[in-house]
Parts: C-alpha cells; structure tokens; sequence
C-alpha cells in the first residue's frame, strides 16, 4: 500500500522534508510510527498528532491508504 | 444572511487593520444587527532568554484547517444566533504589533455575540493545524505552542 | 499604558468604520499586546407594530455618565490584566446600521480581554445614564430601555 | 434652599424643560418627589431613578442643595 505522509513545523525540521510518499505493509498507525522512529530516531523527541484523511486518529486505528499527517502542538491565532 | 459556504480562510502576511475597518462598514446595510463582537490576535515581541521574538512564520495544513474552520463556524451558527461570522488567519511572516488573527460575529443580542466569540477562538486555538514559528532578532527560532 | 485619565467618552453622530481601523492601527507599536476584543453597538431598523426604526437620537446626563464611565474604566482596570482600554459612545442622532458604541480592550493573554469586555459593555448598560429616542419612519418614536 | 433639578428624555417631555430650580423648604428626596408630582401629574406613571450630585439616592435620602436628576431608563449602547 502506497501512503503519503505529511509533516509540518517542528516535524517537517526533523524529517527535512514535507512529504514523501511510502510503500508500507502494515495495518496500523503506530506500525507507520515506529516504522518513522527508525528512519528519524529524532522524532522520538518530538509531540505530535497523527491525522488520516484530515482526521485525527489514534495508535490503534487501521490504515486506509489516505494521506497521513504528523501534526506539531497548534500554534493558531 | 448565514454564510455556510466552504472558505478559505487564510491570508498571506498580517491582516491589515484597513482591512478590518472595511470589514465593519460592510455590515452596516445588514440592519438586523444589534451587537458586533471582533477578536484580534496580535503578534507578542515576548522576550526569551534575553533574546526579542521579531515575528511569527505560520505555516498550516490548510485544507484539514479550512475544513475545522468550517466544522467550527457550522456548530457556531447551530449554537448561538448569530447573523454572521467571518474568520482570518494568516500565513506566513507576521510582524510583532501586526495582527495574524481576526474574527468577526454579529448578531441581533448582545449576549449572544460574547458567548459565540469566545467560543470560537477557543476551538480555533485548540483543534485547528496552524503552525507558528517564531523568529529572534538574531534569526534563531523557536516553535510556538498555544495553551 | 494604563490611560487613567478623566476622558469625554461621548462623540457626536455615529462611529465611523474608519475611526475604528485607525484605532486598531495605533496599537500596532504596543508588542506587549497579544489579544484585543472589541464590542461595536450597531443601531437595529426594529419593526414595532408595523413601523421600522429609522435612528435612535441619544441624549446624556454627560457629567454623570463621564464619570461612571471613568469608575468603570478604573474598576476594569484594577479586576483585569489590561494593556488599553478605550470606549465611545454616540450622542445626538445615529441611523439605522451605524454603530453608536465602540469599546476596545487589549491585553497580553486573551482569557482577559473576553472577561474584561463583557464586564465593561454590561456595566454601561446598567450604569450609565444615556438616553435613546428611536424614530420611528413616520417621525412618531418610542424611548428605548435596556434589558 | 434651592434646588436644580435636571430632566432627561421621557422625563423631560413631561416636564418640558431640561432643568429648573426651585425654592424647596422640605429635607428628603421623597418630599422633593411628591411635590413634583403635584407640578407634573404625568410623572407618576414613568419610571425614573434620582441622583443627587450625580450618585443614586433613595427617597428617604435628605436633599444636600446639590444637583437632583430624574433619570429615566438606561438606553446605553
């Protein structure tokens, strides 16, 4: 399964990049997210949201092939 | 007069008080009106550690954020009797003293327009992905947090 | 930054848009400011048994008013963290969709401007003695009270 | 001891005049009140409060010789 994930602010410094677009064969999030750990062992450091599709979702939820994004704490206003 | 449509509501750079001025001289054809309430968010030159924040790069997920700023403009208008709402957001550089934030409700009660206002710029502070990275004087940065 | 000073509140005629945009525009030299709240009072065309509200002519015990607004202003200031505080009030004839009221509160942290605002629009409501004609499109008018 | 007394709004189109003074003997508001409402039978069906010196008083608070208002609803904002 083909998914595209998204980082932004203080992640987006971390991965040094905005998106990429990954081939990944697990079911759930925190699979995606301790596949990330590994690639970028400095995100362990980091807090973040996850969202899919523009959700927010937790550890548990099952990938869908949507987009996923790691989300820094809001800054807004 | 509800306005329900899906908007963008990001600007690029600081919301210009002309802008805001012009924003209220619009409503006056809309006569139903009693009380207007307008929130602003100005840009802090906080000082950290010594060092002065000179402005705010906001960066966003702007279609998840343009879709919770719809989501919370929807429940506003289910939840308060509002006449209108308007809400914006910059992007970009913000100066210290500019504003980066402008929200706008009115309704034909006083009571209502408190208690809708509030209301949003909570939910825009708490569930919307704007992002805030604010610059030094000497170019170094950190990344603002809301509480 | 605290204005303490004994001011004459009222202003002759409607609140032009325009004046409120500059107001907001002096603040931007003020970086301690991270939230203003601002309250506008706009004159509503009511339909009372059939007839529409054209303007409300406003009229004072101006000394007695001045000096409640200034008690306000003091009381608002020692309650709430407030960096400014500015309030207008109309007097003689303001029409249907012009704003008869402006009060504008600025602080550090927005939790504060919220409080303040509401407690300041309130207080005026109940304490201060302005007088409101509404007029009426055939000239007949009715006296307005707060509720 | 004489008195100004100042009229507002509603109040003062039954009086017809913004402000007068008058030569008053009694010593509360309440007598001051009454005496106005032989003047201006009208008064009685209106609402008003009264400040003296520009403070609120009651009836029962004795006339100083300053400034009386009649007040009529509060319209504000």
């Amino acid at each position: 399964m083909n998914i595209t994930i998204k980082y932004f602010g203080q992640i987006a410094e971390v991965t040094k990049q905005t998106n990429e677009t990954i081939s990944f064969p697990n079911h759930l999030v925190s699979e995606l997210i301790e596949h990330l750990y590994v690639k970028y062992p400095e995100l362990k450091n980091k807090s973040f949201k996850i969202a899919q599709n523009q959700e927010l979702v937790s550890n548990s939820t099952k990938l869908t092939g949507g987009d996923i994004a790691l989300l820094p704490p809001f800054a807004g206003g | 007069m509800k306005e329900h449509k899906h908007k963008n509501v990001f600007k690029q750079g600081a919301i210009p008080s002309e802008f805001i001025g012009e924003s209220i001289a619009k409503h006056q054809t809309k006569t139903s009106i009693g009380a207007h309430n307008i929130f602003l968010g100005q840009v802090r030159a906080d000082v950290i550690d010594g060092k002065t924040i000179t402005a705010i790069e906001y960066t966003a997920y702007e279609d998840m954020a343009n879709a919770k700023f719809h989501d919370i403009r929807e429940t506003a208008f289910e939840k308060f009797n509002l006449t209108c709402m308007h809400i914006y957001h910059s992007l970009g550089t913000v100066k210290a003293g500019e504003i980066c934030l402008f929200v706008f409700v009115s309704s034909p009660r006083r009571k209502e327009v408190f208690k809708a206002l509030e209301y949003i710029v909570e939910r825009i502070k708490a569930d919307v992905p704007v992002f805030g990275k604010e610059i030094f004087e000497d170019d170094t940065h950190q990344w603002k947090v809301n509480n």
